[in-house]
């Protein structure tokens, strides 16, 4: 049942906080391997024995573990396969699970055996910015040769093959305190705050909360820590207003206190279970936070520092005190604080055997091993440690077997998410390392991640700080009282180097960055800390430095002889960990990505066969295809025609609608457009254009007078948003004295396009009876309101866009689907049609009506033909502007209608137009198609463009040059109107 | 000492000690020729373009932070010259003439990579202007190539062709464009300038403009008085901050934008890829890692720093288009302050002020723009007239209605 | 960031759109230079780094107009009003 | 959305199986909606004319106020979202008589789909895209917010204790909303129940 020690030879025989009772398979490079619930893949791998986990970025140097911590530099993997593989994952922060698939990367054929470790010989060839100096010639190699080579030898993982089979998902979360990291001082704050009934968030990454008491062998109140965390925890539990959440890592600070967090749900099971997602994004916006996020350890620079078997003090505590794995039997111990006497002990008492505690400071302690006054001058060994060379204070040199190096170089306060707003940390002498500098607002630190290295310090700081953030937010708290602690010494000075090292000693393990690196970059004058780091590329791998940041702006501050404080850090940015962008996307993925907008009658033009087009957040029909229609083309001739000669019927719903009312309506009119309206009577529409203050044009629609103060306005579907929101501002921002109200009513009608010379017909029998549809009583451009056959209420316009004699019918729009039924039941006999888009864009052509290709942003109303509707007998919005003389000049391109010489000729949007005989080049351009289309009426193609004093011109040859698709075609200017330019159609 | 494989191998056999400093660290003299304020890419290009082209070597580039601590040092690299309007194309052809040249012109390996830079599109009016687009630059001569799905399909398969809300109908490929490894060319301008008798200051921040007489005559900086023949103003993102010195308000708002890198992986991408229907834009680096960004964040900002809001979006965007991309982890994340101008275009001019020259307004895209930007300005300096391609980056073309607006979005910066 | 609006509360700034300097007034368009007037409104800006104040729009939220007075350097939110009670042009 | 019925929910249940479900929703048929919005400068006036007439005054806070008759639902300042089932048919009409001199009155029956939201996981459902703080100690009976969720706009109010919500959704955009909130809630169980005021 157990896996037994046979099968994790390294497991210790009791103690842990793990599951004994749950053993979990796994597999690492194809072996299958046994471990523990409770165990990470890295402590499970430790408890096997297993020391080599990968390779390294440049000189693909075997590596193992460092860390215990999500700071881990070496251990990457990839996590599972296919479609789920997961590259460069810690193996230190992965919660073991039965099934578990890893592999190493970065290496090539294996990872005992990797080719590309002969990069450790070219070593100084590869020295930092290498690349920068060389491979210019000869110059066409850099694609062909150089570059290629490079890229395939750069990276670590590989990206997974198809598209990720897991959900993901985001939330909001709201708090008065936010507390990040439970360990003894985010217990203590969130204990504080949560018994005076503030609402507190603790959030934890791990899935254990209770941070390095979870770690070490310390009392307190006479219990073994972890016993005191889990009580703590137990209490929160209790508390109503406190909410806690592992697995759970804050990975960013942004204004006004929000935080952005990743909870990994079910990275714990080898897929999540139905309905669930694989990790949610917390999006936290909290009134105060206390960070309490601890540190992370250093390690010592010397030769050969990188050899699988060396690895952090702290972190070979934690794989022995909380995952009962012993890292290694024969072990040495070097620190330069006090933890190397803690870590020794901690190993003896795991059945280890410690052969010396090195440690530069004078001051031996009893402690049971022997104790060395010096340094670790060099690790010995392949792949993985055999010994260590030390050099005694003394002068004297020992080398000394054994399979572990614990090293401390002293603790680092996890102090990004402080920097996150720009805050530059400040060095503290005393303690010898950066602490938090200016604060985000609202945050407060406490713990180790403010240099409260012991946990009596970090207990006191966590309710320090809860104490405050509850008087802030004017909540009266009491203290809590705190456990007694067994005695800590945190003695430490900073060793930074070990000098007259041999061998390569790395400061960034994860990009290979050594001390000789930092040495080239100082000498060729990368001397500030930020070109230190991009030339040598120094905390830029997936762990960001955390390990590795301080060593090496210790070793550039000695090379340059400028103190660490005035050397100063490089900038921190989010995310503290590594964020997968699926996370960051949430649920809006595939079909999901943005929302659709569907018009009422949706599900009808379904059942018509339609083919929709995506235009802004909408779907729209674009042709209805008939059985025996090849091509698009056929069926878009098929609508036209009908409705040129019949009718037909086509959805307008999506025009934005906005329902203007109140006693200085006309005169807001009178402002928003260039045109006049103080002559529009109720019961008509008129044509509007609007300009931006630029002068440009924005947009057009028509405005209906409903009543003696209410207007109907309609916009363009693409500036329905847009429209709205600059009238929001042209009356809140400009005129707030303007007695006007307007809402949206988009969605509150549906409205269709009744279009052809049997429109009238086909109104005259879906409306009631009682309404006179005849051209004196309802004539072109009327607008008014009726009722239907089967009483609904609706409203008509008699407005085209087609040219044709058409109506456009509103009504609400849950009525919407059931009209457009009964209009083509009742047209039926008719030959009634529903058209799509593509007719419509076809027939506006015909008609030389501009739409969204014209309306660019980049046209005037001059370009576009409307000169004369500019009023000069107001000021409205654009009014000055326009008049400009670079807006006005006639050597502008200008609207025209263009039609093929050679009649079976093709054209399409997007050419642009030249001169006939001259060659087509930048400097011939004199404009170019904004609109083509085949015309079903003319039976040809036809197009609008925008040519250099185009209305001079009508009658002109020009070619449309289209060197993209790769066609030429001559064509002749003429008149924008190609069907019915009297407008007789519209008034019949 | 020149840099090439020789040099290189001759020094790793003498343990790398034998390297000279890239550029000096001089003291700033009383007085030069010309100064210009701003070592960022455009600054830097500029002092060398000056001496190496017009032979004005008593110049200094003053940086009030470390050299390519700016734009240059943040942006996501990519070159092209795909514009539309006639007064930009044959400007960033002409810098991407430059690029194609950079490495033995600098003797700097800045890596520039013509892997192709492919903009998507998703409607039928997005290919219309697209193909406007594309056939304006063929008529400058410039490469550019309308691609159906097949196309696209051929040089991304992965994106998501099947299942996105807003199906791929096409692209418009310029083979030409790629991505340069920005730092270097901040360090490879500043060396090679420096090579050529130019001062690269850096940590001297200029505080104040001395006019005399309505001419700019020198510089207050935090190294003191320096006296200056012309002056000419490169700073990204700050431009309107150092204008003010000299009493002049420009046609600028300052945005921030930001970006993204991914951690390590093998090549997956190719090109350059710009997703048409949401915010985000992708290359792989030679180092690995995906460098990704989208949208500004849109309201003023001096902070170098986003909000949450636009990172979302942009992932957004990438999911959409590459689901492969949910279990790549973003590595991190950052800020750039952009020059955002009314037009979305950039200014290279005289000001109202004397020998006073302005160099600005380059919003997301001037990274592309170094050389040439570097070229013209000098052009303009030495000279004290526009460069022939750079005419259009008027001062006054906002007031006469001249506008450079690609998108026609008018004067609202933060929709350029 | 999280703006205070007056009538929903703090909301996150997705939530608006947003218009830039709120100190501009648009000019007289009968004066004699109203051309120039109205080209210096529609395109420079003080664009200071500091204390700004900026027009937002409450698009998912209420609909209002608000003027905000934010640090470009620091992103803090100092007083918030709505943009009508400036009393218009 | 079939022809004849305007139900845009279909009752049963998606999701999670098994348990009870963790959200229940209805669609709130029958009810007609309008937008009120005051003239310049009488939002007071149009309050009180509101209580006068309808025996409830218009909230001036981001609040609802109702009765059997109608409910005044804030919608932005000097604005509001009327609700009844009490039109017959018209409810211009029947706001016009004591409102129309002091507001803008505009039809929005058809504009937006009103739905009801309940159930123990309610605020777990709503809090994957609703950017909203509602604990009870933010968010209470009566409360109004308008915001949006995965880019679509909504206007939310808390109906009752247990908590119920009232959600109001621009009818071209509800399909979207609808497949967000049944994915929100699958974890938990979705059943979609018979309308309310149907008939
Ligand atoms: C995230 C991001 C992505 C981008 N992506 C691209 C892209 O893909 N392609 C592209 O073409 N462009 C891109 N850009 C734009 C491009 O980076 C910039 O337009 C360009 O770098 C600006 O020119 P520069 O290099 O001279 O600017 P910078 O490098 O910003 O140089 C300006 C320098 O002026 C200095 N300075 C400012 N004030 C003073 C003072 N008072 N005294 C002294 N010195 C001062 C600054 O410190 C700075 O170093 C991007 C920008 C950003 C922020
Ligand atoms: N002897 C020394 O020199 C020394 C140095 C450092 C720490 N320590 C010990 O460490 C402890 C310090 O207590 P503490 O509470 O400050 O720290 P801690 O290390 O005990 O706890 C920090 C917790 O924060 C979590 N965390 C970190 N970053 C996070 C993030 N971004 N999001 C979510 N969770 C995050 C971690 O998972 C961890 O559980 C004490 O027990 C102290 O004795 C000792
Ligand atoms: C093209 C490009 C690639 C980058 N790649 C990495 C990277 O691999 N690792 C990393 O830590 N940062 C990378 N960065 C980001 C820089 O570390 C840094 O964040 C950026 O230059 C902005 O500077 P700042 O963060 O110091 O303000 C990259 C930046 C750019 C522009
Ligand atoms: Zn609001």
């Amino acid at each position: 049942m157990s896996g037994g020690a046979s099968t994790q030879p390294r497991r210790l025989a009791s103690g842990g906080a793990i599951d004994r009772s749950q053993p979990l398979e796994f597999r690492f490079d194809g072996r299958t391997y046994t471990g523990y619930a409770g165990d990470t893949l890295a402590s499970a791998l430790v408890a096997n024995g297993v020391r080599l986990l990968g390779r390294s970025f440049k000189y693909h140097r075997p590596r193992g573990l460092l860390c215990a911590g999500p700071e881990e530099p070496n251990a990457l993997v990839e996590l599972r396969d296919g479609a789920r593989r997961e590259p460069n994952t810690r193996a230190t922060v992965v919660e073991l699970f039965g099934g578990l698939e890893a592999a190493s990367q970065n290496r090539w054929p294996s990872l005992a055996f990797d080719v590309l470790a002969v990069n450790r010989w070219l070593g100084p060839v590869f020295a930092a910015g290498f690349y920068y100096k060389t491979f210019m010639w000869p110059a066409a190699f850099w694609e062909r040769l150089y570059e290629p080579l490079i890229r395939r030898a750069a990276g670590l993982g590989r990206i997974a093959t198809g598209p990720d089979p897991d959900g993901y998902e985001k939330s909001y979360a709201f708090c008065d305190l936010l507390v990040i990291g439970a360990g003894p001082a985010g217990l203590a704050a969130a204990l504080t705050a949560g018994r005076a009934g503030l609402r507190v968030l603790l959030i934890d990454e791990d899935f254990l909360p209770g941070g390095r008491l979870n770690a070490e062998r310390q009392l307190l109140d006479g219990r073994p820590a972890r016993e005191w965390a889990a009580a703590a925890v137990a209490e929160l539990g209790s508390l109503p207003s406190v909410r806690l959440m592992r697995r759970t890592t804050v990975v960013g600070c942004y204004d006004h206190g929000v935080y952005g967090a990743l909870e990994r749900v079910h990275d714990h099971r080898p897929a999540p279970p139905p309905f669930e997602p694989r990790q949610r994004l917390w999006r936290i916006a909290c009134r105060h936070c206390v960070l309490a996020s601890g540190a992370y350890e250093r390690p010592l620079l010397f030769g050969d520092n990188d050899l699988p078997g060396v690895m952090l003090a702290g972190a070979v505590r934690t794989y022995a005190n909380r995952f009962a794995a012993l890292a290694g039997r024969r072990a040495v111990v070097f620190a330069d604080n006090d933890e190397g006497a803690v870590t020794a002990a901690d190993l003896v008492a795991a059945g280890a055997d410690v052969v010396a505690l090195v440690d530069p400071r004078t001051a031996p302690g009893a402690t049971g091993v022997e104790r060395i006054a010096g340094v670790v001058r060099r690790a010995i060994g392949g792949q993985g440690l055999r010994g260590v060379e030390i050099l005694a204070a003394d002068g004297s040199v020992r080398r000394i077997a054994c399979d572990l190096l614990a090293m401390s170089g002293g603790w680092s306060p996890a102090l990004q998410l402080t920097a996150h707003h720009g805050g530059r940390p400040r060095w503290d002498d005393r303690l010898g390392t950066f602490l938090p500098g200016t604060l985000p607002a609202g945050m407060m630190v406490a713990g180790a991640a403010n240099g409260d290295f012991t946990t009596e310090a970090a207990l006191a700081a966590g309710v320090r700080a809860a104490l405050a953030a509850a008087a802030a937010l004017g909540h009266a708290a009491a203290p809590v009282a705190l456990p007694s602690v067994s005695p800590e010494s945190v003695g430490h000075r900073p060793l930074w180097e070990v000098a007259g090292t041999r061998g390569k000693c790395f400061v960034d393990f994860q990009h290979d960055v050594a001390v000789t690196d930092i040495e080239l970059a100082e000498r060729e004058g990368y001397r500030a800390a930020e070109h230190m780091k991009r030339y040598t590329t120094l905390g830029m791998a997936t762990d960001q430095g955390k390990t590795a940041s301080l060593n090496g702006l210790a070793v550039l501050a000695a090379r340059t002889g400028r103190s660490i404080a005035a050397t100063g850090t490089t900038t921190f940015r989010p995310p503290v960990v590594p964020v997968a962008i699926g996370a960051l996307a949430g649920t809006h993925r595939g079909r999901d990505f943005r929302p659709l907008r569907l018009t009422a009658a949706h599900a009808w033009a379904v059942e018509q066969g339609a083919i929709f087009m995506e235009t802004g957040p909408w779907l729209r029909a674009q042709y209805f295809p008939r059985p025996g229609e090849p091509t698009w083309l056929e069926s878009v001739t098929r609508e036209v025609n009908a409705t040129r000669q019949a009718v037909g019927v086509c959805d307008v719903s999506t025009l934005g609608k906005i329902d203007l009312q109140g006693p200085d309506a006309c005169e807001f009119l009178e402002r928003l457009y260039v045109n006049g309206w103080r002559t529009l009577a109720v019961g008509r529409a008129r044509y509007g254009l609007m300009l931006r203050e630029d002068g440009m044009v924005m947009d057009d629609g028509t405005v209906s007078r409903l009543g003696e103060h209410r207007y109907l306005i309609t916009t363009t579907t693409a500036n329905a948003v847009a429209v709205f929101q600059h009238m929001q501002w042209c009356h809140q921002v400009l005129w707030p004295g303007l007695d006007v109200q307007f809402v949206s009513v988009s969605d509150q009608w549906a409205q269709y396009s009744v279009a052809g010379p049997r429109a009238r017909e086909l109104l005259r029998a879906v409306v009631a009876a009682e309404h006179d549809l005849s051209n004196e009583a309802f004539p072109y451009m009327a607008a008014g309101t009726l009722r239907l056959r089967d009483d609904t209420v609706a409203r008509l316009f008699r407005i085209s866009f087609s040219g044709e004699h058409a109506y456009e019918i509103a009504v609400p729009a849950r009525a919407g689907e059931r009209v457009v039924r009964m209009l083509m039941a009742a047209g039926a006999p008719l030959g009634v049609t529903p058209y799509g888009l593509e007719a419509l864009g076809a027939m506006r052509i015909e008609k030389g009506h501009v739409a969204g290709n014209e309306l660019s942003g980049q046209t005037t109303a001059h370009d576009l033909g409307f000169g004369k509707m500019l009023s000069t007998k107001k000021d409205y919005i654009g009014a000055v502007l326009a008049r400009r003389a670079a807006l006005t000049d006639p050597d502008r391109p200008r609207l025209v209608g263009l039609a093929p010489v050679g009649r079976g000729d093709r054209f399409g949007a997007g050419a642009h137009l030249v001169r006939r005989g001259v060659e087509p080049v930048a400097a011939a351009d004199e404009g170019y198609v904004t609109s083509a289309a085949f015309s079903p009426t003319l039976g040809h193609w036809i197009g609008l463009g925008l040519l250099r004093r185009g209305p001079e011109r009508h009658g002109e040859r020009v070619v449309a040059f289209d060197p993209l698709r790769g066609r030429r075609t001559e064509l002749e200017v003429r008149d924008p109107v190609f069907v019915d330019p009297a407008g007789e159609r519209l008034r019949v | 000492m020149r840099y090439s494989i020789f040099s290189v191998l001759r020094q790793a056999l003498a343990g790398n000690r034998g390297w000279a400093p890239a550029w000096r660290e001089p003291e700033p003299k009383r007085h030069y020729d010309v100064v210009i304020v701003g070592g960022g890419g455009h600054g830097l290009a500029t002092a060398y373009y000056l001496a190496r082209v017009h032979g004005v070597r008593n110049v200094a580039v003053l940086e009030k932070n470390y050299v390519g601590s700016g734009n240059v040092g943040r942006n996501t690299t990519i070159i092209r010259s795909n514009y539309l309007l006639p007064g930009n194309i044959p400007f960033y052809e002409w810098s991407l003439k430059l690029w194609e040249g950079l490495e033995q012109e600098l003797n700097y390996n800045a890596m520039v990579s013509q892997r192709g830079v492919l903009n998507l599109f998703h409607t039928e009016a997005q290919r219309d202007l697209f193909v406007r687009r594309g056939n304006s630059m063929r008529m400058h001569g410039v490469d550019a190539e309308l691609l159906d799905v097949a196309g696209v399909r051929r040089i991304a398969p992965f994106l998501d062709f099947d299942n996105a809300r807003f199906p791929i109908r096409g692209g418009l490929l310029q083979a030409r464009g790629g991505t340069v490894r920005h730092d270097a060319v901040a360090w490879g301008y500043a060396r090679a300038a420096d090579r050529l008798g130019v001062d690269v200051i850096q940590q001297c921040e200029v505080t104040g403009i001395r006019v005399e007489a309505g001419a700019a005559v020198g510089l207050e900086t935090t190294r003191g008085y320096i006296g200056a023949g012309r002056i000419g103003l490169a700073c990204a993102g700050n431009s309107s901050r150092v204008a003010a010195l000299a009493g002049l308000r420009l046609p600028i708002e300052s945005h921030v934008l930001q970006a993204f890198v991914s951690e390590g992986l093998k090549p997956v991408i190719p090109g350059v890829i710009t997703f048409g229907a949401g915010h985000f834009y992708v290359s792989q680096s030679d180092k690995g890692g995906l460098v990704f960004g989208g949208d500004i964040d849109g309201y003023n900002s001096y902070a170098q720093r986003g909000n949450l809001p636009t990172v979302e979006d942009v992932c957004e965007g990438g999911m959409a288009l590459m689901p492969f991309l949910g279990r790549v982890r973003l590595l991190r994340s950052w800020g750039g302050i952009m020059d955002m101008s009314m037009d979305g275009s950039p200014i290279i001019d005289r000001t109202p002020v004397g020998r006073l020259y302005l160099n600005a307004g380059w919003c997301y895209g001037g990274f592309k723009a170094t050389p040439a930007s570097g070229w013209c300005f000098a052009h303009l300096l030495a000279r004290d007239e526009p460069h022939a391609v750079a005419r259009a980056y008027r001062l006054d073309r906002f007031a006469e209605g001249r506008l450079v607006d690609e998108k026609g979005q008018g004067p609202f910066p933060n929709r350029h | 960031m999280r703006i205070p609006c007056p009538h929903c509360g703090l909301r996150g700034h997705e939530e608006f759109a947003y218009l830039g300097d709120a100190t501009l007034r648009r000019p007289d368009p009968a004066a004699p230079d109203a051309e120039r007037a109205f080209a210096e409104y529609a395109y420079r800006r003080d664009n200071p780094a500091g204390r700004h104040r900026e027009l937002w729009y409450h698009a998912q939220g209420c609909g209002t107009w608000l003027v905000v007075e934010r640090d470009t350097l620091t992103h803090e939110i100092g007083r918030v009003t709505e943009a009508r009670e400036q009393g218009g042009s | 959305m079939s022809e004849g019925s305007n139900s845009v929910l279909i009752p049963g249940r998606t999701g999670r199986a098994d348990g009870r479900a963790g959200l229940l929703v209805r669609e709130c048929q029958g009810l007609a909606l309008a937008s009120l919005v005051a003239r310049r400068g009488r939002v007071r006036e149009a309050a009180e004319a509101a209580r006068a007439a309808f025996g409830v005054a218009l909230p001036l806070v981001a609040r609802a106020a109702g009765n059997e008759r109608v409910t005044f639902v804030w919608a932005g300042p000097g604005q509001w979202l009327v609700e009844t089932s009490d039109a017959r048919g018209d409810i211009e009409a029947f706001l016009a008589p004591a409102l129309g001199s002091l507001a803008a009155i505009c039809d929005q029956s058809d504009s937006r789909v009103v739905i009801e939201l309940a159930g123990t996981a309610v605020r777990d459902v709503l809090a994957k895209g609703v950017p909203i703080d509602l604990h009870p100690r933010a968010f209470g009976v009566g409360d109004v917010a308008l915001t949006a969720a995965h880019h679509v706009g909504l206007h939310l109010r808390q109906v009752s204790e247990e908590p119920r919500y009232r959600i109001s959704v621009v009818r071209s955009y509800f399909g979207s909303f609808r497949h967000w909130l049944e994915s929100s809630a699958a974890e938990f169980g979705c059943e979609v129940l018979a309308p309310l005021g149907a008939g």
